[in-house]
């Protein structure tokens, strides 16, 4: 059999449970209690309003540049809800549902993004990695972590967020390859939102699905339609399980979309049409989950509207506390913190020679 | 001639030399129909068509290496890294590779590249996008490294270093993509790679500056002469390296009192090459410390901080009041 | 249909068209004309000879550090047997005889492997660049030179060689990526020689072959048996005609052996088993393509003397050459040369210091 | 005491980590199996298994990218990069993480990782074998980049190395590795890192050198006792970056003369940032132009004319007579 096919020892599956019609596949659906259920859809709700808020502080100029995440929440916040505290969560920059619900603060992410680096402080339980905004890079975090997971011999995993764009960087193949290699417990979770900037999905690569790469590195992979909260759920409970059992890595392609600008800086009307917006936008992630709530009778219309106010209220507060903190948060002399265990001499001297400077005499335009 | 601000200058060389020669393509993420983050590339595409203005996917070493292939085979690529701080993606391509081919073939191959990156702080970017980390380059044998520091010298500079047969990294100050505009004439102009130029005559001291720093740099001469009198020559390098110490040295012979002002972390940074340069050529001359002015050895800090990071017209008047003050 | 596989539009083959027990299969063995069958074979004769010869001189001190490629002739000759001599070959290190074959010459190695740059150069009429080091790095040359041939509108094709521990590095996904997205005329051929210095194929990639890995970047996958010339020949030869035809990249693995160290510096007994070698030496490809020829009538016993004769003599002329060679080239002042089309002041300053300072008085040691 | 060269002191220390602390493992291309292409980590796979002593695929973003989730999940990984040469593979990773995760993350996390690579030429290797880049790392906020110059301060160093808290680019003069022995005691010794050391004492001149180079400075003091009858004090750097001015500054007030010795590139190489330490903090001292006695700005040749590259006695002895004979 001089020429003959091989055979691939794994097919790439495609999950989707609960669908824009609202169709579930009711042996699909995930068990998730109430409690849990509506947990997620608080926190979902929480980062789409708050990622309004911030894209109108930004427009006020009370924040600096940010990359809004409305409509992928189910594609992040659905990948996180399976892990535990103890695991490692590893984000990309526009995770924020996931962020908040493993603990980060809206005041963090306030002050993140009005450009105070103690916004990047995470609390001392937490294990998570701060945002990484050189695309791609990351993934290699995750890797090292879950080896250093499995080394410890724990049950616990790494989870690591990058979009449709990092799967193109040298890290992605790199991380993924060793990941096989080396079997270790790490989940790999791409929200494909179509778009790297003004860069289209379809000539990102030319393979037909980003999850197919797994078959590169000998993983699992799995496509699911990442506003399905419900599929993401389960395709990250699986993938955390088989890797806390010892069997390996697995990459979740989360179909997804982003409904609003790459970052404040970016204008996707240059690139991109209205009706594509559209589009996607009947497909909401928040819509849908929220139809499937009710639909379960766990979610009254005035039980939404609830939530829509305590929510508000919950950003009101954060958003005056943080700017109080901003205020606490002047002290320029934070510039040379935490880049070292302990400060050598030729930056203590730099130090020394910043603080004679700023109280040298006239220096108006710095006091401004 | 037209006023143009730096964005509008880039975007007028990259256009003109596209169409005086069909071996100029331009390359990168987001430069064809978005027109670049910046809009350095805006209506290029629609001008020259996909072929000639490339949106890529998401990879800077494929950026540069796959464009050290084309220069290989004769085309004059211009790729664009989106923020200086993901040059370094592509370091291992540009040390091994670009700097070195013509090197490594004995003259055969030439790598005829452009690897534009904006740098620098002052525009209240997010994190890895205010870096200033030229030095990295500078020091390496066999590439160019090119800081305009307006919208005329970075236009024609950008003209010549297309039309270079080496390869060279253009980092373009982003703090003055949009801060002010010059007559930049539609007429063709090229500057000489590896030359510095004097900003501003003086004699009593010399201020040496490049990059987004010239302009804080002249503000603080003009200070200088304003508070005490002192007439200070200011010298904008244009070209990091190779470094052209020329200007530099006949300047501190002449004045014998000199600041080097940089964004760039102090320790082993630009600043202190061109010390070393007056040490070797102007010792005798010197008659007081040449001073550096410059970021200090840390992480430039998130927007809120950034002012205090970045050398500023105050800081250059104080160290030049010392130097005049030196015995 | 919920969950469910995704279709992958291409299968990845395997080839094998001569085999070890010299079984040929006609209907796929290539048409080769007798002229070029035995260029082809005095070729791989040649390169063996010089490797061995190469081996030696190292051994003896006249020649510093270089990788050996015996037992890969068929992998990368086949390869560059379908090449017209304006396409263009970017090697990695280990490509001996498509080097030759392309029209370098014995003495060029030789001084390049004596430590002059030298050695290094190109002839004007010849496209191909010179030997990479960096693994994996030269893949992107070769994607940018497809690209300015496919600009040019020609229909010349670039074809690149790299081993199986490049698959690992980001250059490689890249650049496969690349010329996915770009649909370019360029062949990847992947010397897969089961090593990369100690690290076995097994452990560089958890995929089951490396062909598969083009299924992550939508191009055209192929394994073939590489200690075979004929298979690697029909492979390429496919590959090369899709490429001119503008239907794009093909990865091809070579599945071969390095039969000697991985460099002069390696000492493989730390890292594999005799039988293993013994069991490739058996597969050599330049015995099966003799046995070949023997089999078809155009190679004879004293044939083979005939030309084992005219090799010696070559390579022996070839060492005498390079070595009077190396006597003219003793210059040092060679050391500022081709760095730059024109030199900068500075450097020409260091070199009038480095002028000065050899013709300073006793400096014993540096005429030595 | 045993005799030990630079491989099997490096060998010993990396040895006696790995027994006192399971929180060390050491990975890289070839270290398991194969013990190091230089033997560095020879015998230490038998030792302590496969879990701790890793042989990885081929790539270098991949060994320190992943080597920093270790360290930040709580190991302290010691990675090897074959050749420093392929070091700029990982430039991203160490520059915009490594050398930045505290920092980032506010103090929370850290990165004690250790990234070993042998640099520098000398030993008729390939090209990409031979180079001598530490300026880069030297340049770069939150990386300390170290350079022993002899077995004993280098297994003291690379202890020190591994159990610091923060990243270390460990750069191992290959020059060295087999060349010469020194008691290297069983027991353990550490250096403080960010420490020069004065090598030789002198009151004439002050030559800094480090790693390689350290060897032929000495020889060069030596030969400028017998010649000259001139003592030249010698400082060995050792940690290069963050760099340590004080012996330096010291050294320089007192012989007003100093030239500095290293295998990289002149310009934009580290000695530039001596020459520029020694102007701010000894410029009244110096009686003549502090001396670079370095590599050229080229490419270091294959090996045929490498020797021609490299700084040697001669060299040195050149320079120093020139220091002495300034008025
Ligand atoms: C290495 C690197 N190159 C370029 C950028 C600039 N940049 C920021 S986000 C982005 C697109 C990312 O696309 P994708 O991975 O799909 O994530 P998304 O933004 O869609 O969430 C680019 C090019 C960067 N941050 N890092
Ligand atoms: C980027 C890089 N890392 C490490 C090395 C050192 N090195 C040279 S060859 C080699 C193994 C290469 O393996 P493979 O790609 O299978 O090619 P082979 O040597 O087997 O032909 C290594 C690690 C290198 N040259 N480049
Ligand atoms: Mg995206
Ligand atoms: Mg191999």
């Amino acid at each position: 059999m001089p020429r003959a096919n091989i055979e691939l020892p794994e097919a790439i599956a495609y999950l989707s449970i609960l669908d824009e019609q609202g169709r579930l596949d009711r042996e699909l659906e995930p068990r998730i209690d109430e409690g849990l259920l509506l947990r997620l859809y608080r926190t979902m709700l929480l980062a789409r309003r708050f990622d309004e808020r911030l894209l109108s502080l930004q427009r006020q100029g009370r924040i600096g540049t940010f990359p809004p995440s409305s409509g992928q929440e189910a594609a992040h916040l659905g990948a996180v809800a399976v892990l535990e505290p103890d695991d490692w969560m590893v984000p990309a920059f526009r995770e924020l549902a996931a962020e908040l619900w493993r603990g980060r603060t809206l005041e963090s992410v306030l002050l993140y993004n009005a450009g105070f680096n103690e916004g990047a402080r995470i609390p001392p339980e937490r294990n998570d990695l701060p945002i990484s905004i050189p695309v791609g890079s990351q993934i290699l975090h995750a890797v090292g972590i879950a080896w250093a997971l499995r080394y410890r011999k724990t049950d616990r995993v790494a989870m690591v967020f990058f979009g449709d764009g990092a799967t193109s960087q040298g890290d992605f193949h790199e991380g993924l390859n060793f990941a096989g290699v080396f079997s270790l417990p790490v989940v790999f979770v791409c929200q494909n939102n179509q778009w790297a900037i003004s860069h289209p999905r379809s000539r990102q690569t030319r393979s037909r699905t980003l999850a197919q790469k797994a078959l590169a590195y000998g993983i699992r992979g799995i496509q699911v339609d990442g506003n399905d909260l419900l599929a993401v759920y389960a395709a990250a409970g699986e993938a955390v399980a088989r890797a806390r059992a010892g069997e390996g890595a697995t990459l979740i392609e989360c179909v997804t979309y982003r409904l609003s600008v790459h970052t404040t800086a970016d204008d996707p009307r240059r690139y991109r049409t209205d009706e594509e917006v559209e589009a996607w936008r009947r497909r909401d992630p928040l819509t849908r989950f929220q139809n499937y709530l009710a639909e379960r009778g766990i979610l009254s219309e005035e039980k939404i509207r609830g939530s829509e106010e305590e929510v508000g209220r919950e950003i009101q507060q954060a958003v005056e506390r943080a700017e109080e903190e901003m205020k606490r948060l002047a002290d320029p002399l934070a510039l040379f913190d935490h880049l070292w265990a302990e400060m050598p001499a030729s930056l203590r001297e730099q130090r020394e020679e910043f603080i004679a400077a700023m109280s040298a005499p006239p220096r108006e335009d710095r006091h401004g | 001639m037209a006023k143009r601000n730096l964005v509008q200058a880039l975007n007028l060389a990259l256009r003109q030399e596209m169409e005086r020669d069909d071996r100029v393509i331009v390359l990168g993420e987001d430069v064809g129909r978005d027109g670049g983050v910046f809009r350095v590339t805006e209506g290029l595409i629609e001008r020259f068509g996909e072929e000639r203005v490339v949106d890529t996917p998401l990879a800077e070493s494929a950026i540069v290496g796959a464009s050290i292939g084309m220069a290989v085979a004769g085309l004059r690529p211009v790729c664009e890294i989106q923020f200086d701080g993901f040059t370094y993606y592509a370091m291992h391509q540009i040390e091994s590779h670009a700097a070195r081919l013509r090197w490594r073939s004995q003259g055969r191959h030439e790598v005829p590249l452009v690897v534009r990156a904006p740098y620098g702080g002052g525009v209240r970017a997010l994190e890895h996008h205010s870096e200033s980390r030229e030095a990295l380059w500078a020091h390496l044998p066999g590439l160019k490294t090119v800081i305009p520091s307006g919208p005329r010298n970075a236009r024609a500079l950008l003209v010549s270093a297309i039309r270079d047969p080496d390869p060279v990294m253009f980092f373009e100050p982003k703090a003055l993509y949009r801060a002010f505009r010059e007559e930049v004439p539609e007429a063709e102009e090229t500057l000489p790679l590896g030359r510095s130029r004097v900003a501003r005559e003086g004699t009593d001291l010399t201020l040496v500056a490049y990059g987004a720093m010239l302009r804080p740099t002249l503000e603080a001469a003009e200070e200088l002469k304003r508070s005490r009198g002192a007439e200070a020559e200011v010298i904008d390098l244009l070209t990091i390296s190779p470094l052209d110490d020329t200007l530099l040295v006949a300047s501190a012979r002449k004045t014998g009192r000199v600041a080097v002002v940089h964004e760039a972390p102090r320790s082993f940074g630009p600043g202190a090459e061109i010390v070393a340069r007056l040490v070797e050529k102007a010792f005798y001359h010197l008659e007081a410390p040449v001073a550096r002015v410059t970021g200090y050895d840390v992480i430039i800090p998130l927007f809120s901080r950034e002012r205090y990071y970045l050398p500023d017209v105050p800081r250059i008047v104080q160290a030049a009041q010392r130097l005049l003050e030196a015995p």
